[in-house]
């Protein structure tokens, strides 16, 4: 269950969440801000949600789309969760051993760098064998502070919370030489999903 | 009786370079590391899938062991990190005492403790290295693997300038202290 | 009659009540007011050490409910005070999280089942 | 993918709280580049941590059915204790003042968020600590305690230990709504 979580586990939870505040600033402007996004029925959602082609262009909220209204934030968000995600790396994969293709190093982040960040692994790491990897959590866990299934009045403000963690894929991404780009969306209520697209050069 | 440890970024940049006070020629370790980088670039790689290959699992530890057969005179180990970090150690050829495991787990050591160094905020990875703390435990590290010799274990530092049209360590200006 | 009308005067009661207990103890008060009753109902009240201030009406029947109270203010905390999308204070509560919680927590207690 | 039978990477408290002092070093060098003037960054971990502490003071009480405190003493416990569980691991409380309404909480040889740090030379002035000043504020607010504290030592610039001195302002009393005495 979400809330069994305790201590610094808990402290750090409210920090990454807080951190969006903190370069926000004032909450109540904030929430006018990413009130503009459009609110879609749960209904609505759900379709979108089923239908999930995760490359789909219509899931409700994107970075893009909440980009547009915090144009500075999400980028400093991302940078702060590259920093972290680049140097977390390098003490995760010291007893690892050699890493032997992309998909080995995927699969490390979906399992021991989630793992260690949100206590529990990516639900499912898909791949069209391109340089397209789509990552998807069921129970994303900084959504999970504040919703649940059939609870979703906070949905609208999730778009907030994906930055940070793009940021770390990204940065733990690129520590292990992979250079890509990192979007997400947020799928259902606390169903997150990242597309890692690698720059082939 | 040699002794140099070299740090270097994923992009083979010098990141600290540290050598044993009573070398007389720095230039030709910096030479040495240069062309070990090669031999580490080359022995990191992904194995081509040859069915049957002795010890798949040893062959894809970060430690890479020595990097050429002996020679007469210093004996040159690497090791290479998931994040593409390398570190290479030259000892002297005719310190028989110091075992594979030994080198094995000093480079353990100073990876952890570069590990720790880059959770410095203020420190850009992928930039020389300057931190006080670091550079004191690399030259512990020198001082340990005993050149028992030294009478007057103070070191030189080296302070080198990184260019970035050649991210090489023929990039590199020496400023020798003692 | 209004809900910040009902708010105040519940406010006004409990303050008033609270001082009034505090005054005629001879003694420092560990817990303080924890709860009324008339012949028909009973208020009970707890207060966290963070001053937030929980009240519950129930039948006679239900002597103590502070743990169930205190068991309110654990899902407060996880449900409202983690939520950074929330102020941390001073604003009505519409988390429907907190809630359906609420609800659950209520409707399993042994004293809500004793009712019917 | 199987990641079971795998044994944990570390203790999962430190684990966590090396995150907390990575995602907090990230912020401050972010936050710095925002405002470039330390001073300000100073305003602003002090808001950050404000805002922290007032939300995990409540998580603190109601999970450890802390009782309301009964002097200043056994809020200084508190404080220590709530640092244990958080961070993993406590500070010393001591230098009390004779009046008793002044205190120290005290980490020798380090700092409970940034034992990694290095700080360059141009921000002798950043107080990296300023964020549990404004946590142990916030949090202390809430249970109606006014205080200020100071940063007596800083041992990310040389000094032997890291300090905060807490001082007992006022007690607080609840604020009455609007048109009520």
């Amino acid at each position: 269950m979400a809330d069994a979580i305790s201590g610094p586990s808990y402290l750090y939870n409210l920090l990454a969440n807080e951190l969006s505040v903190a370069l926000y600033g004032d909450l109540d402007k904030t929430s006018e801000n990413m009130g503009a996004l459009t609110m879609m029925t749960i209904k609505d959602r759900k379709a979108a949600a089923a239908a999930a082609g995760p490359s789909s262009s219509e899931a409700p909220v994107d970075t893009s789309a909440s980009a547009r209204d915090s144009d500075t934030v999400f980028p400093k968000l991302e940078s702060i969760g590259y920093q972290v995600g680049q140097r977390l790396i390098e003490r995760l994969t010291k007893e690892h051993a050699r890493f032997k293709d992309e998909l080995d190093r995927m699969k490390f982040v979906c399992t021991d760098l989630w793992k260690y960040l949100y206590d529990k692994q990516i639900d499912t790491l898909r791949t069209n064998n391109q340089g397209t990897y789509v990552f998807t959590d069921n129970l994303f866990r900084p959504l999970a502070f504040f919703s649940a299934e059939g609870v979703d009045q906070y949905y609208p403000q999730s778009g907030r919370f994906i930055a940070f963690p793009c940021g770390i894929i990204r940065g733990a991404l690129s520590a292990l030489g992979i250079r890509c780009t990192v979007s997400a969306k947020v799928l259902s209520v606390t169903c997150c999903v990242f597309e890692v697209v690698v720059e082939r050069t | 009786m040699a002794l140099c440890i070299g740090v270097m970024g994923a992009e083979n940049q010098p990141l600290l370079i540290k050598i044993s006070p009573n070398i007389q020629d720095p230039i030709k370790f910096h030479f040495m590391l240069h062309s070990a980088l090669d031999v580490v670039e080359e022995k990191s790689q992904p194995l081509p899938k040859t069915p049957g290959s002795i010890s798949g699992a040893d062959l894809r530890e970060l430690y890479l062991g020595l990097l050429y057969p002996s020679s007469d005179e210093v004996r040159v180990y690497g090791y290479c990190a998931n994040t593409r970090m390398k570190m290479i150690l030259i000892v002297e050829a005719s310190n028989t005492t110091l075992r594979d495991n030994e080198i094995r787990t000093m480079f353990r050591r100073l990876h952890v403790a570069y590990s720790n160094m880059i959770m410095n905020p203020f420190y850009d990875v992928g930039q020389p290295i300057s931190s006080k703390s670091f550079h004191d435990f690399v030259d512990s590290m020198i001082a340990a693997f005993g050149v028992g010799k030294l009478v007057n274990p103070t070191l030189y530092s080296v302070e080198m300038e990184y260019f970035e049209d050649v991210p090489t360590l023929t990039g590199i200006r020496l400023l020798l202290r003692s | 009659m209004a809900t910040d009308e009902e708010f105040k005067l519940m406010y006004g009661l409990i303050a008033s009540i609270k001082s009034f207990v505090a005054r005629l103890s001879p003694m420092e008060l560990k817990e303080g007011f924890q709860s009324f009753g008339t012949d028909k109902y009973r208020l009970h009240f707890y207060e966290s050490p963070t001053s937030i201030k929980f009240l519950m009406t129930s039948d006679l029947a239900a002597v103590s409910l502070k743990d169930l109270l205190m068991q309110i203010y654990l899902i407060y905390t996880e449900t409202v005070c983690r939520n950074v999308l929330v102020p941390a204070r001073g604003r009505m509560i519409d988390s429907q999280m907190f809630i359906t919680r609420l609800e659950t927590l209520v409707q399993q207690s042994p004293h809500f089942a004793s009712k019917s | 993918m199987s990641a079971k039978g795998k044994a944990p990477l570390l203790d999962n408290n430190k684990v966590n709280a090396d995150l907390i002092k990575l995602t907090y070093g990230a912020l401050v060098a972010q936050i710095l580049k925002d405002y470039e003037k330390p001073e300000d960054v100073n305003k602003q971990l002090e808001k950050l941590g404000y805002n922290i502490g007032v939300r995990l003071v409540e998580d603190f009480i109601a999970h450890h059915n802390i009782p309301r405190c009964l002097d200043f003493r056994q809020t200084a416990e508190r404080v220590q204790q709530a640092f244990r569980f958080y961070l993993g691991f406590q500070p010393a409380v001591g230098n009390w003042a004779p009046t008793g309404n002044e205190f120290s909480l005290i980490w020798d040889n380090t700092n409970p968020i940034g034992d990694f740090v290095e700080f360059p030379d141009n921000l002798r002035t950043l107080q990296y600590s300023r964020v549990l000043c404004g946590a142990i504020r916030g949090g202390l607010e809430m249970v109606q305690i006014d205080v200020a504290i100071t940063i007596a030592k800083e041992f990310l610039l040389g000094d032997q230990a890291t300090e905060l001195r807490i001082r007992f302002n006022k007690r607080l009393e609840d604020a009455l709504p609007i048109g009520e005495d």
